[in-house]
């Protein structure tokens, strides 16, 4: 393991209005969020699930987001895809106001959710034959669900039911699904939680690989400091009661990171003790 | 304890004579003490004991007098239960994916589905005249709530990550129904097409009432005319075989779908 | 071909019919007892067609509301109705339509318990009739006010009093199954379901209504009013047929019941051992014997066969209905008067002119004056009793 | 878009009329056209239209006329229904859990569910007598297959997951229906209730054909015996108004169990 | 970080036919599984999904099982809890030959399995009402689900339903009906594999306090190898094709191992190294 120079990440003030103007500012970005508020109602209670979230995710950059278990990150990332209404706020996707998903917003849940009845090779079919999609021929059908399966190594298993399979080979399917529309923006919810450390880097690598080719923009939620580090251009941690981002980092390292996990370290430790501080942060808020 | 639970793969001792006949040997046993002329002196009973029921059976059977009946009928079980598919189903998921629909439709149809077809019949023979019109009017309007209501309640019952997969995928309406929903419902379909075949053969004897010449409802009136009753029965047994075939062929439709075995 | 129109209103078209209507087909409407036998002999002996009619395949029925209904929808044009029907249809309910001929005679009786010897023994017990506005029911509620019975109609589990008799509406079918039942101890019904409740040994015959109401009509054929006006022709035509028909089975009632049976055609769905049992096998001595016969000196058959509708009968129909308990609303019964509804619900000109075709009234065996007097006897009039 | 996919937080703006009466309002309005005397001539016609139908329910209603034929049917309605219930419900459960019972049981099953009421008639009589038994009979039969076939579909389609939960519990037989099963097909169930009631109102017209003397189905009879159209055409709209408000019953209950909201 | 001797963990051959015989020796294991092995048999196909399964736990003893996606961990462990049958084999649970469930086992399933019309609560009180289970009185029932859900930290969310959660919450719910009945032996499929870095090692840090207390038994399957090096005494590494023990690692170092991570890494490299060979191992073997 090569060490490499100290200043591989710069750090910016947490809980900022506009957290990241102007680093690849030509283009208008990916993903541009803001102010976006959410509550959930239930005949109990009422509660703000998150408030006040100002992201932007430019192409070709990965940005992580981190936070407590039940701070809202989940929410977040189905509010941005257009599958619940915010309260308040505005999302943009690559310059545009959406409201309702949108066909180049790539969306994997926290589960997997497959669909029982279709084989694994089917459930990849299904999200690649919708109108809103170009026509595809069979042939052409065939290669993309074939390199999908391929890069997630399940191509043994296209026949397969989805209560056939393991827990990390159903995730792997979903990740399959996912990338097989090419979608310009990849919203992924825990992707590789279920997946053992080696195919989890094959995994990775394979998500690093679909950005550099794609140059689409992606953000990821995970509970896994160590695979921010790995992929991330940027780390967002996210508060609680309600949902905030609590502060950001840039990591600058050139991949492979797995040669710099040294130099990670501090950054590591600087992230747990953020995140120690975010929980230790008084609750409630439930209005 | 149900053996489903306990024992999910391991294969059962075979018994000689399979189960699904004991069922029907066992029955056919309480229903022979339950009539035989050899145990009971009414006369009247004695047409109902499989004997005569049996050898009635046959009789129709092998001289083939049933045989345009049998036609008729499956004719119209036929029409009425394509009918009422056609109608329900569509019916079935406009209700129970759209709640205006359901609201401003809900108290018309539960009105109309608590009548009976025989109070349906005088209207039925003003509209349609007699003949097969209005029996199959009577059937498709008998068997097309089974259908609507078991489509609604699968709709409601639709797991809803698959409606957010669906609407992740940016699929219309029709594709999330063509795609998620209907296989999604499939089981509740073929439950409510399996009710509904009951119920047709149900209401097929008292429509069979208006006008028509032929058919097995009509003849079951026949035998009730003329105290025919182990016609009846041999009737009612073909009746039921011919239901019980349309209905095996419902569920090996239906094990199609549970690829969960 | 039968086209669903559901007006009552005038002829199809609106013209005047310079044929007299004969284009119009024959549809009969009947329910499969012998009743509506002289309509299906006729349809089967080519008769209508030998007036000049078309005539399609009779339509069979299950109830007497179902052929009313089709007879409303103008499905069927020809129909066969109980004589008290009629009165209630034309007055209860403003209904255009009237009756042309009789249909039969008798061929109705009241079958017991075996273990019940007369009317009286009824008293406490639940007797079954076809329908409240039939000649059974008021020929059933004269026998049992006669016999000092009261005619109750109670819930189920009221208790009936020892003086009192229970009528309850069953389908004919299940009365037989009911009287095996022992649930009710009698039923007076139209055959051949007395002669199925003898066969089956569930009952036996109390009386014949022939034996009660001498030469009584049971059912009546009934048209619609402005095919009567508006079609003479047509009319005269189907009277003719149906005359002609009655005048037939009276010298062949065995081949009227090949020609009925299952077996045979497709009219009725009863045996031919039933029918014959029915048409021909009167054995009036026997049942003489077991009391079910009290007037052998009518000769009266089990079933007869006479087209002519005596306004004397109808005006005993209405003054008899007006004594008999049905259900409904019956205050229109009570304004009837009986020699009006004779004259204006039974358009007997037509019958006449068939019989004459036929050699007369006498080919039937009635008076030359087409005039009778009704005898009703619920019971044996002299000392037999003994 | 059905509206449940699209928005589901979303309040619907309220219309003054609410939907349920726009739907009810727009019947009418088509009955009325169908039979108004003011368009038809037919007087058989008259009688179904919507302006005497009215009238009659009215005089029915006020003159309490009507009221002891309600009491009576209901009390039909609902000892069938509890018989019903309390047998369709174990059967469907031992037929959804046992492949051998399933299996011994089928064949019968499926034949008798076949059996028409009216086909029943002449058995149910010489077995019940008149009166209220044999209907309750016939309303039993005919309610129990949708109940038994619901909750068959029901234990049929229960997450294996939970079954797996269950026996991973300990859970006894007894506590696996009672806390899992029966609670996951409490929508299945409820269906099979709303199905089964729908069914008695329609068996419930002929069943009273046999010698009872009140009660909404024999009235029914009564009013086409006595060719009052009018009275008929009241008589379903208040079974359609006792069946409504039953179904509104069940499905508030359903809905009690539907916590997802 | 305090560096320790280097003789914290002793390495056992790899494959043996009764892996770990003799170390604490008096009572009878826990757990002892004896030639296991398992086929699926689809319309399609037959899968051997493990073999010839050889593994003893000690009572108070905690041994993670580690291997890649879909090698038969989740099915080694249901067939353990006697949830299906194996096709050879033999399952003790303290001494007790079992071929189905036991109460004194535990399984926690890598999905949450809650039931949706129960609340949290509920859902916790459904494993302790059983019959099998001893009679609780009501403010005993409710002090031992307060305890359990404080001790996953959802005493907030009593009366939530269970889609009302987020994907950690429901995983803690799934812990607290699991240890709420006090099992002697825990068999627990990924249980944090949806928690943060902090609300992991505070559920890591219950499970030892649970096991130090009552003593029982803990079969723990991770892909996680940290998690695995921080919590286990022994690490068993699953082959797959069909699923075998491919090698087994005795980790000696004392709690909180939190201490010692620099010492742990190079057992780290060497579980890592070993799970690459055992990705690379030839497939088949599908009979
Ligand atoms: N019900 C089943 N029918 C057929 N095959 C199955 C079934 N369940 C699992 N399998 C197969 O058995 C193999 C092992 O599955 P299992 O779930 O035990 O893996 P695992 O080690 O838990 O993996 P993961 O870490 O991804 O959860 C997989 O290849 C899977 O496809
Ligand atoms: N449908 C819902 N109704 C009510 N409350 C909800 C709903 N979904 C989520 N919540 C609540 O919102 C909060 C955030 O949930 P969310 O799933 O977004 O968390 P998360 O950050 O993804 O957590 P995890 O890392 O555990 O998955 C939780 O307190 C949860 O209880
Ligand atoms: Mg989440
Ligand atoms: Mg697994």
């Amino acid at each position: 393991m090569t060490t490499e120079p100290r200043s591989f990440f710069s750090h910016t003030a947490a809980i900022s209005p506009l957290p990241t103007q102007s680093y690849a500012s030509e283009a208008s970005p990916a993903l541009m969020v803001r102010g976006l508020g959410k509550q959930y109602v239930t005949p109990k209670r009422r509660l703000t699930v998150f408030d006040g979230i100002d992201l932007d995710v430019q192409p070709g950059e990965l940005v992580c987001l981190l936070g407590p278990s039940g701070c809202g990150k989940s929410s977040l990332l189905l509010t941005i895809a257009g599958l619940q209404s915010a309260d308040r706020g505005d999302v943009w996707v690559e310059g545009q106001a959406i409201r309702s998903p949108h066909p180049s917003i790539g969306l994997m849940f926290q589960e997997a959710a497959l669909l029982p009845w279709l084989t694994v090779q089917q459930n990849i079919a299904v999200g690649l034959q919708l109108r809103h999609m170009p026509r595809l021929s069979r042939p052409a059908l065939r290669s993309r669900i074939d390199q999908a399966l391929l890069s997630v190594g399940l191509q043994d298993f296209r026949y397969s039911y989805p209560h056939q399979l393991s827990g990390g080979m159903a995730q792997r399917v979903a990740i399959a699904r996912t990338i097989a529309r090419q979608p310009r923006l990849l919203l992924m919810d825990e992707p590789f939680s279920a997946l053992d450390a080696i195919t989890r880097l094959e995994m990775q690598q394979l998500l690093l690989n679909i950005i550099a080719q794609q140059h689409c923009a992606v953000l990821l939620v995970t509970h896994d400091i160590d695979e921010a580090l790995l992929l991330s251009d940027r780390i967002l941690l996210m508060g609680r009661n309600p949902g905030h981002i609590y502060q950001s980092w840039r990591v600058t390292a050139a991949q492979p990171r797995l040669r710099h996990t040294q130099d990670l370290m501090t950054l590591r430790a600087e992230i747990l003790a953020a995140l120690s501080d975010v929980m230790a942060e008084p609750a409630a808020m439930t209005v | 304890m149900p053996d489903s639970l306990t024992r999910p793969s391991q294969q059962r001792l075979r018994l000689a004579i399979p189960l699904p006949l004991w069922g029907v040997l066992a029955s056919v046993l309480l229903w022979w003490l339950a009539t035989t002329p050899v145990l009971h002196s009414s006369l009247v009973l004695h047409d109902f004991s499989p004997e005569r029921a049996f050898a009635a059976t046959l009789q129709l059977l092998t001289s083939g007098a049933i045989a345009p009946h049998i036609w008729a009928s499956l004719r119209r079980v036929f029409v009425g239960l394509a009918t009422a598919t056609i109608l329900g189903i569509p019916l079935g998921l406009l209700v129970g994916l759209s709640r205006p629909i359901e609201q401003s439709t809900s108290v018309l149809f539960q009105f109309v589905r608590m009548i009976s077809p025989l109070s349906w019949m005088p209207i039925a023979v003003m509209a349609f005249g007699i003949g097969d019109m209005p029996v199959y009017f009577l059937l498709t309007i008998a068997a097309i709530w089974p259908l609507m209501l078991s489509t609604a309640a699968g709709v409601a019952a639709v797991d809803r990550r698959w409606l957010l997969l669906s609407r992740s995928l940016c699929a219309t309406r029709g594709e999330t129904v063509r795609k998620i929903i209907v296989p999604a419902i499939a089981p509740h379909i073929l439950t409510g097409l399996r009710l509904a075949i009951g119920i047709i053969w149900i209401v097929l004897v008292p429509a069979e009432m208006l006008g028509v010449r032929a058919g097995l409802g009509y003849y079951i009136l026949d035998t009730r005319d003329r105290l025919a009753y182990s016609e009846l029965v041999a009737v009612i047994l073909i009746i039921g075989l011919i239901g019980y075939l349309l209905d095996t062929g419902f569920r090996a439709a239906s094990r199609a779908w549970h690829h969960e075995g | 071909n039968s086209q669903p129109t559901a007006s009552v209103g005038t002829t199809a078209g609106g013209q005047p019919n310079t044929s007299g209507g004969l284009d119009q087909p024959v549809k009969i409407g009947y329910l499969p007892i012998l009743d509506a036998s002289p309509l299906l002999i006729a349809h089967a002996q080519k008769l209508y067609e030998a007036e000049g009619l078309a005539a399609e395949q009779p339509v069979l029925f299950r109830s007497w509301a179902a052929i009313v209904e089709a007879f409303l929808a103008r499905q069927v044009n020809v129909v066969h109705l109980l004589s008290p029907v009629t009165v209630w249809l034309r007055y209860g309910r403003q209904l255009p339509g009237k009756i042309v001929a009789w249909n039969h005679t008798d061929g109705s009786a009241l079958t017991v318990q075996p273990e019940i010897n007369q009317v009286e023994d009824l008293g406490g017990q639940t007797v079954a009739v076809p329908f409240w506005y039939s000649i059974h029911n008021v020929v059933l509620q004269q026998l049992l006010t006669q016999a000092g019975l009261t005619v109750v109609r109670k819930a189920e589990n009221e208790t009936i009093a020892p003086n009192e008799v229970n009528l309850v509406v069953l389908p004919p079918p299940e009365m037989v199954s009911a009287l095996a039942n022992k649930s009710i101890a009698g039923y007076i019904v139209a055959e051949p379901f007395n002669a199925a409740g003898e066969t089956s040994k569930a009952g036996k015959v109390l009386r014949f209504t022939g034996d009660v109401w001498r030469n009584h009509a049971c059912c009546v054929v009934f048209l619609h009013e402005d095919d009567i006006t508006q079609r003479p022709q047509w009319t005269q035509g189907v009277v003719n047929a149906i005359v002609k028909s009655q005048h037939w089975m009276r010298d062949h009632r065995s081949e009227a019941a090949q020609i009925l049976a299952k077996e045979n055609g497709s009219y009725t769905p009863h045996p031919e051992a039933v029918l014959q049992k029915v048409l021909t096998g009167f054995d009036s001595a026997a049942y003489a014997k077991q009391g079910a016969i009290q007037h052998p000196e009518w000769a009266a058959q089990r079933i007869d066969f006479q087209p002519f509708p005596f306004p004397s009968y109808t005006e005993e129909l209405v003054r008899l209905l007006q004594q008999t308990q049905v259900e409904g609303e019956t205050a229109f019964l009570k304004q009837l008067n009986p020699t009006e509804v004779a004259r204006d619900l039974v358009d007997d000109s037509f019958v006449k002119q068939a019989l004459q075709q036929v050699g007369g009234p006498q080919a039937f065996g009635i008076p030359e004056s087409l005039l009778r007097e009704e005898t009703f006897k619920a019971q044996r009039s002299l000392s037999f009793l003994g």
